[in-house]
């Protein structure tokens, strides 16, 4: 395992130690936590809007805190969700009065702890509301299994509740915008690379010398298959109709395209890949609004990328479009 | 025999130790059909709860297993964390002001830990996760008027490994559908270590409520 | 060699194609170029800034194409400088009769085809104005050699001069603000990994299981040593030692600090190179004015870092702080 | 003998031929102390400017000459790209409105290209570059009366060989220091194609000028 870092098990604290040094102007980070809040949370008159989760997705979460998007993000170990303690002090960190909409991705851990917080903030008699995220459709959605993983769609929601939030909607409006964003975005990953947890010191899995996972998750979880590597369209085209399969589009419907790099891919891979994206979309005569091309929620050094679609109405593009001022996400 | 606050605090320190021998290989389990963190997450929090309880004086049971639960709550995180933490709140309940505890009281504690475990994960028998040792565990401490350190062990052991050819329908593993099977589950590997201590610590003369 | 592409050779013209369809709003191409121009230029009134180089090492420099930046990027192939007939088509296409800036980074190659567009550019009667930056400490400064290279410290120029041009200033104030920034940009990177140009099919260098090469520059080219892995803090202290022996800072000295990610770098270790980049300045007492994390100047899948310092005077900081809107550098 | 069109252009052809032999070659020798493109460029330009002239009739050797670096300059890129261009540009300037080259003209051809070469790049005999091959092989072709294909490509051999030796002052290379010693220049080992694919087109009794 070579990275850079000085303890396997500081990397966490030290992240977010540089992060606060580097963005002071933006963010602070709450004493003894590892919560990085808005530089003027709590804003008066605003609902707050928490997500977090396991550490290891940069930018994702810290990196949405900002005007029209995040009031605190909770930075978990890396793959682990973050405590209940720690969602608490962001919650009570953050509220206004106006109550806390919390942003959960589907995964068991997460889903405890925030529920265990939201809680814990209720019995203080905090208003919380909650929304959980599960854009992948590369997993079956089924009630009596643990569901779908919530994975780069999520920044949609951020950014979506976020601006309604911004707007001085009520708690009950941001988690109604926010559950409709879920409702109307579908995403699909593959990797080309495993990735190292740094403190378990080796990579999760293994693939080989021409293989790629199509459906991985964002913490190494396995995917659908094992297969070959194929051709950057190839790849678009699997992942392209696994998620319009389950979010069906008619013609002349609207959408924002986000082409996510899992964290070691080059931006011209995710340039290559959109190229076909486009291709098939417009052959669908479906229009984009807007397309985003990058890393939003990445796996530490993983090679690969998702592919996410929302489907947007007049609300959910004018939210999209509202201005935002975060590290990674600027409008 | 009873069971007071010496006896439980071995029992963690145990644990603890257990937990931190087997870091590496829960975390392999765990790399296998999830995120490969399980054994991170159960080290820091046991180091965390054993040294807390190390460093405290506890008139009652009750407390001692408020602090551990309310560490590993804080400490653990993922799935694990909220299901452990909750267990020992949970047995915390009904060890209150205790200073030892008599069979009835031993049983009583673990029952209301899995209680806490299935009202936090809502996980069945047979999804693939440390309900697989837990309930079946319970259920024979509940029928058995002596707890013996052997059979204590041997069944956790074996419902363990029976987790191997489960299909996961909760937790990470359960995205991995049919692919999970053929792999022990992280948590009831843990989970074993959990009971394996408490029979290790019973045959120490550590003795057994 | 696994890769998100079609064919190893038609990678620069993929991603340019799939770049344009993503940011039609910002960026135009030059139909039957690699050169990716302002969607208004040529900006009436406005002296024209390009750079542009080999490419490989996005977002650089398509992705600096807009307001307050580029006008233009000239797109070669995979790490090899773009020709004159390239160059001189994207000089033509953004003069607006004021003249033209060009960035060139400090490469044999870069130099002789951008010098060749220019006079080819001035026989046509267009003004043109040269910046070279070499910024790259890692390279022994020597008027006999080829000298320093160029490297992330370009985007730097790239953001001051378009700031400057964006204000309507004439070709000569233009020019001398991009060579004041020069003068004061510092740059040194290290790899941990190498890169694979997708036509040459496998990396050009290797690197054993420990080992990382301090002082590597953005193509593969090998740096000052190999050594074995160290902790980010030794890294962070050894890069930054060196661009300050040859950058002297005094007390209260303000500048700007980039982080740079050479492809495959998690953002998390960028943070983490940062805390101690940002320690070490605190203690020298030199003020940061604004830090920048990111991938700027990449090299394909390369794993790494590079530290670049920029010392501003208040010239130089009101044009690094003036409005940009590009794909990746927005203000 | 004079050298007319026809044997310039299956010079050029056998140069390109060469030139793809030897792609992976020249890359390996470019991703040990350069950047890894030197192949990929040769191998793109002369591709180009062999389809380019093989589809194309010249009157003069000049505008074959002129066609062959403008292409070179288009599409090769890097540094080779504009110094390789240049020198064919220069030579076409010796060569416009000839047939055919004896050999004064042909030697002056070249050594205008020699020139454009010196022009471009700035560079000195010993900096380790492709002027190691060149400079040596046009002085060589000024003394000697008559051009010897088996002399031309010994020479131009040997003179390749030393670059080895060298520690690099320019391009590229010259990033490495001391650490480019060792290595053979990869712009030197194209000239020396080019000068080899020369001498056996003179061999292959497509004479020499
Ligand atoms: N719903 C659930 N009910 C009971 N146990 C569960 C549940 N979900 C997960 N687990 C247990 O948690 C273990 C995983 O813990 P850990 O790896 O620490 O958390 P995470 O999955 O969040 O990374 C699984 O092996 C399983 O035994
Ligand atoms: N200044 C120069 N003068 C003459 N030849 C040079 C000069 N700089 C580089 N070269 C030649 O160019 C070769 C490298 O070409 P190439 O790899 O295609 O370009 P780049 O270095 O831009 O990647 C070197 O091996 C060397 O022979
Ligand atoms: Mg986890
Ligand atoms: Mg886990
Ligand atoms: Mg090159
Ligand atoms: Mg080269």
């Amino acid at each position: 395992m070579k990275k850079l870092i000085n303890d396997p098990n500081q990397v966490v604290d030290d992240m977010l130690a540089g992060m606060v040094e580097a963005h002071s102007d933006k963010l602070k980070r709450l004493p003894d936590t590892n919560v990085m809040i808005r530089k003027d949370a709590p804003v008066s008159g605003k609902v707050g809007v928490i997500s977090g989760g396991g550490s290891g997705h940069e930018p994702a979460h810290a990196g949405y805190v900002g005007k029209g998007m995040l009031d605190g993000a909770v930075c978990g170990e890396v793959f682990t969700s973050p405590t209940p303690d720690q969602i608490l002090a962001a919650i009570q960190a953050v509220d206004s009065g106006k109550g806390v909409l919390l942003i959960i991705k589907n995964y068991t851990g997460d889903m405890m702890n925030f529920e265990m917080a939201a809680e814990m903030a209720e019995a203080e008699g905090i208003q919380v509301a909650k929304v959980v995220v599960n854009d992948d459709v590369a997993v079956e959605d089924s009630t009596y299994t643990t569901g779908r993983r919530g994975i780069a769609g999520t920044v949609f929601v951020h950014k979506i509740a976020g601006a309604l939030a911004e707007q001085g909607a009520t708690l009950a409006e941001v988690e109604a915008v926010a559950k409709k964003t879920v409702e109307n975005v579908r995403s699909m990953g593959m990797a080309l690379t495993p990735c190292t947890v740094p403190a378990a010191g080796k990579p999760g899995f293994e693939l080989g010398e021409n293989e790629i996972e199509i459906g991985m998750g964002i913490h190494g979880e396995p995917g659908i298959e094992k297969t070959s590597i194929q051709s950057a369209d190839e790849i678009a085209q699997i992942l392209l109709n696994n998620i319009l399969e389950d979010l069906p589009l008619k013609e002349h419907d609207k959408v924002a395209v986000m082409i996510n790099g899992l964290g070691a891919t080059p931006l011209m891979e995710l340039y290559i890949i959109h190229k076909k994206v486009s291709e098939i979309l417009r052959e669908k005569r479906i229009h984009i609004h807007e397309t985003f091309v990058g890393e939003f929620m990445t796996s530490l050094e993983m090679a690969g990328c998702s592919i996410s679609l929302l489907k947007l109405d007049d609300q959910l593009s004018e939210l999209l479009d509202a201005q935002a001022d975060t590290i990674a996400f600027k409008k | 025999m009873l069971w007071d606050v010496e006896q439980a605090k071995k029992w963690i320190k145990r644990l603890n130790d257990k937990i931190q021998e087997n870091k590496a290989y829960l975390t392999e389990l765990d790399q296998a059909i999830g995120d490969g963190d399980h054994g991170l997450n159960m080290a820091r929090g046991l180091q965390e709860a054993a040294s807390k309880i190390a460093n405290s004086h506890y008139d009652d049971l009750g407390s001692l297993f408020k602090d551990v639960g309310m560490t590993l709550i804080a400490k653990v995180g993922g799935a694990s964390g909220p299901l452990y933490g909750t267990a020992f709140m949970k047995a915390s309940l009904v060890l209150k002001d205790r200073k030892e505890a008599d069979r009835n009281a031993f049983v009583a504690a673990f029952s209301a830990a899995l209680d806490g475990l299935k009202m936090r994960g809502k996980a069945q028998v047979g999804d693939k996760t440390m309900i697989d040792v837990w309930d079946p565990v319970i259920a024979w401490m509940k029928s058995h008027e002596t707890i013996r350190a052997n059979e204590l062990v041997d069944l956790s052991k074996e419902k363990m490994e029976d987790t191997k050819e489960l299909e996961a329908k909760k937790g990470r593993a359960a995205y991995l559908g049919r692919r999970s099977v053929g792999h022990l589950d992280p948590g009831a590997v843990s989970s074993y270590l959990l009971f394996a201590s408490l029979a290790e610590s019973f045959e120490k003369g550590e003795s057994a409520p």
